[in-house]
């Protein structure tokens, strides 16, 4: 470590939310012109800790010494001012707005404002950074890279000299990622301390110049990244035990097709055709916005395709969805968890219930002692924590509240599973039991997975489609590396016969 | 022990009309010795008005005074169960041995009105700002029609409903809508003096209702149609208190001074308030009958013929307009 | 420095928040109190008064229970619709199509048995009254068109369409041109259970009311309900009939309006005329909500609203208390709880920073 | 319909629009800040009375309208202790604060029904008011209608053009992410309910200060329901708030005028227009559109910071 003051100290912090200790007494030195990690499990307490710099939320003991000074950060707005800057997890940008007022809001110079001012100065910076936007572009219409930008944008502006990024990858396409770490580079590179939350391992090693661990709301680990062999080294320090960063792929045998899509068409989908058989994982990849959204919610029949043919379980698209069956048929895992397959304020029966609710119904009534009984089996199969079926999902974590959506999918013994985004956020062991649960699925059933993670696709789809402007650019087999070597030109547009 | 008089009212009594005018007949009763009265204002007709009036008679008044036409069926119903208590229903039809009907001639002042309205027209199109179509609003324009056209035979009467009784705004509005179409004397069947308003923006004249509106308008200020319950409800309460009075259908006008007309404004010539005055002596002493034939309706058919007279019955179930008028009936 | 925050329960408060109710009611009638302390009347034998007049007789008992017939159907059926995060306010203009309908098969079917006649009013009250709901509903879900602000606007035309109705064809040539119809006939008048003065809709609301409860306790449909209210998009999502959830709530909020505007026609007036509506439709809504939008406490809670306009005619002819003063206090209670629910969900937290 | 006749109701549907537009422009200003304030009927009727008994004791129009929005900004500020504050839920703390504000106008104001107080008269402004027709249509009315049209410029600009008018829009559209600007949220939502309810104040001192010069309990008669129609019928604009307040205007002033002019409709069919139209105006204007436009965040409260 330096000997130089840090430009942030952490000392003693502790939060703690409810019966959970967040962050417990946590000490942590950030300096200047440095790339730090953070590392940890779902629900270490990294987020937390960051926020409470952010000030976002107030710690409940500690103390927060900036240049060696002891400041009270009370709102977001102390810590705006001590030039500390976070882009969150989930963007915390105004959609309906332009990009220019996006950075200037809070910031602005006077009180009249300028529209055309505005989108000089953010024009003028962005190239300052090599940054690629639009400042009159509205938010809602921009790329999840693009919102990252403006995340970016806004610090910048503001000279924040402490920049927190929290998991800033996971919604981002390879290509937008190494954007991202050149900023980075950059940024640290003219004297910005930098702050680095990730899961993904690799990208930590290849960016950091130091790494602390996290667990349960206490720092485990504290070292330079040269200290750091390989990313099964780091993750056995983050996990305490060792973990099988490769998943082993046994091809299964294929059987009957479970889904076929000839020339689908919607507003956004154009001609997409593939098939899945039994026993297999398709990945469907490519930067987000591209037609993902609605290949899934044709095949999940939430979106009526508008023209082609779709067949799914050997029933076409009308007969199916008219009369899906709760069990032996399609499961759906969203991306959105919290927004799309859970109600917050019910509890976990109430949640369990909510796909496999035709299983447990004699005529019009409804049997919840048996579904009860069935979750809470379910819940200790997959280790749901807390394992109470009384509690509110709002309650459970990221992690184990997409465990508690697989146990109530896999329970119902689909035949077509589709999976987007399923390791999201989600840390090494618990994408560890996710992905082995997939892969055992293919027993029974044919795997759509959907996908902005080049890795996992690779990791463990049987083949690959690259989607590109609603269509599918390519469909090949995992194991032919040339077409592997490829796909990030072909997320970008580029025809697989193109040459660069 | 004082004698316990109440009085129920379909709306709140500071609107300056219908509630309002009772009120001050109320007050005159409390002005009484050994007599308290109480009243309960808003109330709904129908079971609303039953409880109401059930409640009065449990909680031992000696006389209750109704005066809205939706209180006689619930009023007769708690009448059998106090044979002792009396009561006294305003606008309606039905009694018994211990409830009284009584109502006033408002129609005879209001064709007093219209005698000064038709006068004083240039236009000859008066405006009526009428609340609802129910007999006592149409029997107000009627006789108000009549009384115009026995000065103005030329005259015809505008109506627009606005199915309110105190919204001044709504009111207004419709006053202005009849002063757009060439009306140049309003008069109002509702309790705001919105329409007055209306006419002194415009400097035309108008007609008041309830209560003496002058002071809302003192240049339109013609004259107005006037309640004035004092009198009827001290005799009543007076004729209890001696053990003389006895159920019955009192349905008195000019002649008791129930009902009268505001004092002329200053732009009524004198000749027009001469014969008006003469008018009002003539239908006080019942020498003349405000709806005596012929009478048309408005498609020309003749509905009381030359020589006779319309009956009470008739007048209360009011529901046509004679010819003159210009308006519906829904 | 200290710091006082709030901080969200993770455990439902249970009984307590009965105390935060309990506390806001307090509220309510402390301000009401001061309010009346203003005017120069006597703050705390007014409130006596007040509650004593509404609940302190045989009589007053009665009387409440009478209101809170109409109260009670109209307020189950915002309810319902409250779950589904429907906002319908339109249960005034649902209870006047409702009489409207009613009136309709009295009048049409004056020659039929009571055993016939009734059910079929009520049948055509449900029709009316759902189909007011319905159209909402339907509009809603076509053109996403904003419920709150089209049922209140039907409650206008409702009214209006009762009063044409009124004045114009269904005028009774008997009344002397006042806005009624006829009376009914005998068989089309709900009777009265024995001697008292309650009739026999009060049976119709104990039945629904358990009804409602058991629906929304345990069958799928009443499961699915309840899932729709939490998350529209996960209800989408688990392949939940949504529409139809929207048109049945409606539509059955609607017919149970319809009920109370047929019982209020048939049993308390007798007939139909514009003085039927007063206001029951609005504060169903102030009761659902008092009562979290449980049915059972529902009842509860109509019930003590109907009693608050029981005693309000006792302060008036009392104390000359104005009768806008019953619409103070209920808009203060529901205020009140509003606020008072803060505590149910939230904690609040002193801590020492710096 | 004649020239005149036509003019007259030009004229009569910008005064009755006035009390309207107010109030329209009152919510967008709240619901920009995304809260849904439903109790614009009670605020009116409460801005109405207070106007009116200031008017009554001082004799100053112009006191008594700004204490009529004051009044209005008060009840406001009931909607945001019970919704801002205590975190309550605003569709139906709204729906309270109408029955409250009914029932404290009527408690306070049933005395004073009846009587005259001094309030804003018609002038002409001069050369605007001589223009042929616009004059007569627009610059022949009160002050308070010629306050009106500045209005709606000064809210647009202010939204566009100013520091406070972004931030009210970013606290109405995701008060996370303007909290994470180092904004006070609340603060922002608090001005704009307090500034809306200003203005919901005046619209219902129009109407006992300049539409009429009286006081009643009900004067509003549903105007406050419209407002809130139209603030979607508007798309939060001011300037579309103004065409539709003043075609709801146009309504009211309309059906009275054809019962002047001797239809045969029933007048309960008349009467049915202002609100059926309000239904089909909201119905075309949620079907045109394609993306909702309202703030994103309206009707949402913001969880405490922890
Ligand atoms: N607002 C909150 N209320 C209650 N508990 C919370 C809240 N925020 C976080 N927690 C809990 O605090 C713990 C730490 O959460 P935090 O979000 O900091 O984890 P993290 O390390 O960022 O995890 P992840 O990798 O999933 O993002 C978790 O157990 C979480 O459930
Ligand atoms: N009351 C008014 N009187 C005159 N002009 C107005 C009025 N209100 C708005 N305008 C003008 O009308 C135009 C459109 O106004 P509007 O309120 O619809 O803006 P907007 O469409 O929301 O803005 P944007 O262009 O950002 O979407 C503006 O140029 C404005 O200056
Ligand atoms: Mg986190
Ligand atoms: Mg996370």
């Amino acid at each position: 470590m330096s000997a130089s003051t840090a430009a942030v100290s952490l000392r003693g912090i502790t939060k703690v939310f409810g019966a959970v200790r967040a962050n417990n007494d946590i000490s942590l030195d950030i300096h200047a012109g440095r790339i730090k990690a953070l590392l940890g499990e779902n629900g270490a307490g990294k987020s937390t800790l960051m926020s409470i710099l952010a000030g976002h939320y107030l710690p409940d003991s500690g103390r927060i010494l900036i240049d060696g000074h002891e400041s009270a950060l009370r709102s977001t707005k102390d810590a705006i001012r001590a030039g500390i800057g976070m882009v969150y997890q989930h963007f915390m940008l105004v959609e309906a707005m332009t990009v220019a007022e996006n950075v200037f809001l809070g910031q602005e110079p006077g009180f009249f404002l300028s529209p055309r001012e505005m989108r000089e100065q953010v024009r003028t910076l962005a190239q300052g950074f090599g940054l690629d936007i639009d400042p009159a572009a509205r938010v809602a219409d921009l790329s999840m890279g693009e919102k990252q930008r403006v995340e970016i944008l806004k610090l910048l502006q503001r000279k924040s000299r402490i920049l927190i990024f929290d998991e800033p990858t996971a919604v981002l396409t390879p290509q937008e990622a190494q954007q991202l770490f050149t900023a980075l580079r950059s940024m640290a590179a003219q004297g910005k301390a930098i702050v680095y939350i990730s899961h993904k391992l690799g990208e930590v090693m290849a960016l950091a110049d130091e790494i602390a661990i996290l667990r349960r709301g206490e720092v485990v680990d504290e070292l330079p990244a040269g200290d750091v062999h390989s990313p099964a080294d780091l993750a056995r320090r983050m996990v305490g035990r060792e973990v099988l960063l490769e998943v082993h792929r046994e091809p299964m045998e294929l059987r009957q097709n479970v889904l076929r899509m000839q020339d689908v068409g919607t507003e956004t989908l154009r001609d997409v055709s593939l098939s899945l058989r039994q026993g297999e994982i398709l990945a469907v990849v490519g930067v987000a916005g591209n037609g993902q959204k609605d290949l899934v919610e044709v095949v999940c029949g939430l979106k009526e395709p508008r023209k082609g043919e779709v067949n799914v379980l050997g029933k076409s698209w009308q007969a199916f969805f008219s009369e899906p069956a709760w069990q032996g048929g399609l499961s759906y895992i969203p991306e959105d968890r919290m927004g799309l397959a859970v109600c917050r304020g019910m509890d976990l029966v109430d949640n369990f219930l909510l796909t496999t609710r035709q299983g447990y119904c004699s005529s019009v009534w409804l049997q919840r002692d048996k579904a009860k009984a069935v979750a809470q089996e379910l819940v200790r199969q997959f280790k749901v924590s807390p394992p109470d079926v009384h509690c509110q999902a709002r309650q459970l974590s990221g992690g184990n509240l997409q465990k508690m959506v697989l146990a109530r999918e896999f329970h119902r013994r689909p035949r077509l599973i589709v999976a987007e985004q399923p390791t999201q956020g989600l840390d090494v062991s618990a994408i560890e039991e996710v992905w082995a649960t997939l892969l055992a699925a293919r027993e029974e059933a044919g795997i759509l997975l959907v996908t902005g993670d080049l890795s996992e696709a690779l990791a463990l789809a049987d083949r690959v489609a690259v989607m590109y402007g609603g269509a599918i650019v390519d469909t090949f087999p995992a194991d032919d590396r040339q077409r592997v070597d490829r796909i990030g030109q072909m997320m970008a547009g580029m025809k697989p016969g193109d040459d660069d | 022990e004082d004698m316990k008089v109440g009085f129920v009212y379909v709306s709140p009594v500071g609107d300056a009309g219908y509630s309002y005018a009772h009120d001050q007949g109320r007050l005159a009763v409390e002005a009484m010795d050994g007599v308290t009265t109480s009243f309960v204002e808003s109330v709904a007709e129908g079971q609303d008005s039953e409880r109401v009036i059930m409640n009065m008679a449990r909680k031992g008044y000696d006389v209750i005074f109704a005066t809205s036409y939706g209180y006689m069926d619930p009023m007769l119903k708690v009448a059998k169960d106090f044979p002792k208590v009396k009561f006294l229903h305003c606008s309606g039809y039905k009694n018994a041995e211990n409830m009284a009907n009584y109502f006033g001639r408002i129609y005879q002042a209001r064709y007093l009105t219209g005698m000064v309205a038709g006068a004083m027209t240039k236009s000859n199109v008066l405006g009526y700002v009428a609340a609802f179509p129910i007999p006592e609003v149409i029997r107000g324009i009627n006789a108000f029609t009549l009384g115009a056209q026995a000065v103005n035979p030329d005259v015809q009467v505008r109506v627009v409903w606005t199915k309110t009784w105190y919204d001044p705004a709504t009111e207004k509005e419709a006053g202005k809508s009849l002063l757009d179409v060439g009306c140049d004397v309003i008069a109002q069947h509702q309790d705001s003096p919105g329409p007055q308003e209306a006419a002194q923006e415009r400097g035309v004249y108008s007609v008041g209702y309830n209560t003496d509106m002058s002071a809302f308008a003192p240049k339109s200020h013609l004259t107005a149609a006037t309640w004035n319950w004092g009198p009827f409800y001290t005799e009543m309460v007076q004729q209890i208190k001696d053990g003389t009075w006895k159920s019955d259908f009192y349905w008195h006008g000019l002649d008791k001074g129930i009902v009268d007309i505001a004092p002329f404004g200053e732009m009524v010539p004198a000749d027009v308030q001469k014969t008006v005055l003469d008018k009002k002596a003539e239908i006080a002493s019942g020498a003349y009958q405000v709806f005596s034939g012929p009478i048309k309706d408005q498609a020309g058919v003749e509905k009381v013929a030359a020589g006779t007279v319309m009956a009470d019955g008739d007048l209360l179930g009011f529901n046509w307009f004679v010819q003159g008028v210009v308006g519906t009936l829904e | 420095m200290l710091q006082l925050s709030a901080v969200r329960r993770q455990e439902p408060l249970g009984w307590g928040s009965c105390l935060v109710f309990l506390a806001a009611l307090g509220l309510a009638f402390v301000v009401s109190g001061l309010l009346l302390a203003m005017q120069g009347k006597p703050p705390a034998s007014a409130l006596w008064l007040l509650v004593h007049s509404a609940f302190g007789s045989g009589y007053a008992l009665e009387d409440c229970l009478i209101k809170a017939i109409p109260i009670f159907l109209c307020s189950l059926g915002v309810g319902l619709t409250f779950r589904l995060q429907i906002w319908n306010i339109g249960a005034e203009g649902q209870f006047a199509l409702g009489a409207v309908g009613a009136t309709w098969a009295a009048l049409t079917f004056p020659g039929w048995p009571w055993y016939a006649l009734l059910p079929t009013m009520l049948i055509c009250a449900s029709l009316t009254g759902s189909l007011w709901g319905i159209i909402p509903a339907v509009l809603r879900l076509k053109l996403k068109t904003n419920e709150i602000i089209v049922t209140l606007m039907l409650n206008y035309v409702g009214i209006l369409i009762l009063e044409y109705l009124v004045y114009g064809a269904w005028k009774d040539p008997g009344s002397f041109g006042f806005p009624m119809t006829s009376e009914f006939v005998p068989a089309a008048v709900v009777a009265r259970i024995g001697d008292t003065r309650l009739n026999w809709g009060l049976l119709l609301c104990l039945a629904i009311g358990v009804l409602m409860t058991v629906f929304l306790r345990s069958t799928r449909l009443g499961y699915e309900l309840r899932a729709c209210g939490e998350n529209v998009r996960a209800a989408r999502y688990a392949r939940m009939p949504y529409s139809l959830l929207v048109i049945l709530v409606m539509g059955v909020s609607g017919a149970l309006a319809g009920w109370a505007g047929f019982l209020e026609a048939s049993a308390t007036l007798g007939r139909l005329q514009p003085s039927i509506m007063s206001g029951y439709g609005y504060t169903a809504i102030v009761v659902a909500w008092l009562a979290n939008l449980n049915p059972l406490i529902i009842a509860v809670s109509s019930f003590l609203l109907a009693g608050l306009r029981v005693g309000m005619e006792s302060l008036q002819l009392d104390l000359q208390i104005p009768a806008a003063f019953g619409a103070i206090m209920e808009g203060f209670i529901l205020l009140a709880v509003l606020a008072g629910g803060f505590f149910s969900r939230y904690r609040l937290h002193l801590r020492r920073i710096g | 319909m004649t020239p005149e006749i036509l003019l007259a109701l030009l004229a009569a549907t910008v005064q009755a629009g006035t009390p309207i537009l107010y109030a329209t422009l009152g919510e967008i200003l709240t619901e920009k800040g995304g809260i849904l304030n439903l109790g614009v009927e009670g605020m009116m009727l409460v801005g109405a009375l207070v106007g009116f008994l200031t008017a009554l004791h001082t004799g100053s129009p112009v006191l008594a309208f700004v204490a009529g929005g004051l009044a209005g900004a008060c009840m406001a500020a009931l909607h945001g202790v019970v919704c801002i504050w205590f975190m309550g839920n605003q569709v139906v703390s709204g729906l309270a604060l109408t029955i409250f504000g009914t029932g404290l106008a009527g408690f306070f104001g049933t005395p004073y029904i009846g009587r005259t107080a001094p309030g804003f008269d018609k002038f002409s402004l001069p050369v605007l008011g001589d223009l042929p027709g616009l004059g007569t249509i627009f610059f022949q009315q009160d002050a308070l209608v010629y306050l009106s049209y500045i209005i709606p410029p000064l809210l647009w600009a202010f939204f566009r053009y100013t520091r406070w008018g972004m931030a009210v829009r970013a606290a109405g559209e995701s008060p996370a992410a303007t909290r994470a600007a180092g904004l006070n949220v609340l603060a922002y939502r608090w001005a704009a309910l307090l500034g809306g309810g200003m203005l919901v104040g005046f619209g219902g001192s129009y109407l006992s200060l300049a539409y009429t010069h009286l006081w009643t309990n009900g004067l509003t008669s549903g105007r406050g329901w419209i407002a809130v129609a139209l603030v979607i019928f508007a798309f939060w604009r001011p300037s579309r708030a103004m065409i539709g307040a003043y075609l709801f205007g146009g309504v009211m002033a309309f059906q009275l005028r054809l019962q002047a002019m001797g239809t045969a409709l029933p007048s309960s069919i008349l009467l049915m227009l202002p609100y059926v139209l309000t239904i089909a105006a909201l119905a075309f204007s949620s079907w045109r559109s394609d993306r909702t436009q309202a703030p994103a965040a309206l009707g949402v409260n913001m969880e405490p910071s922890e």
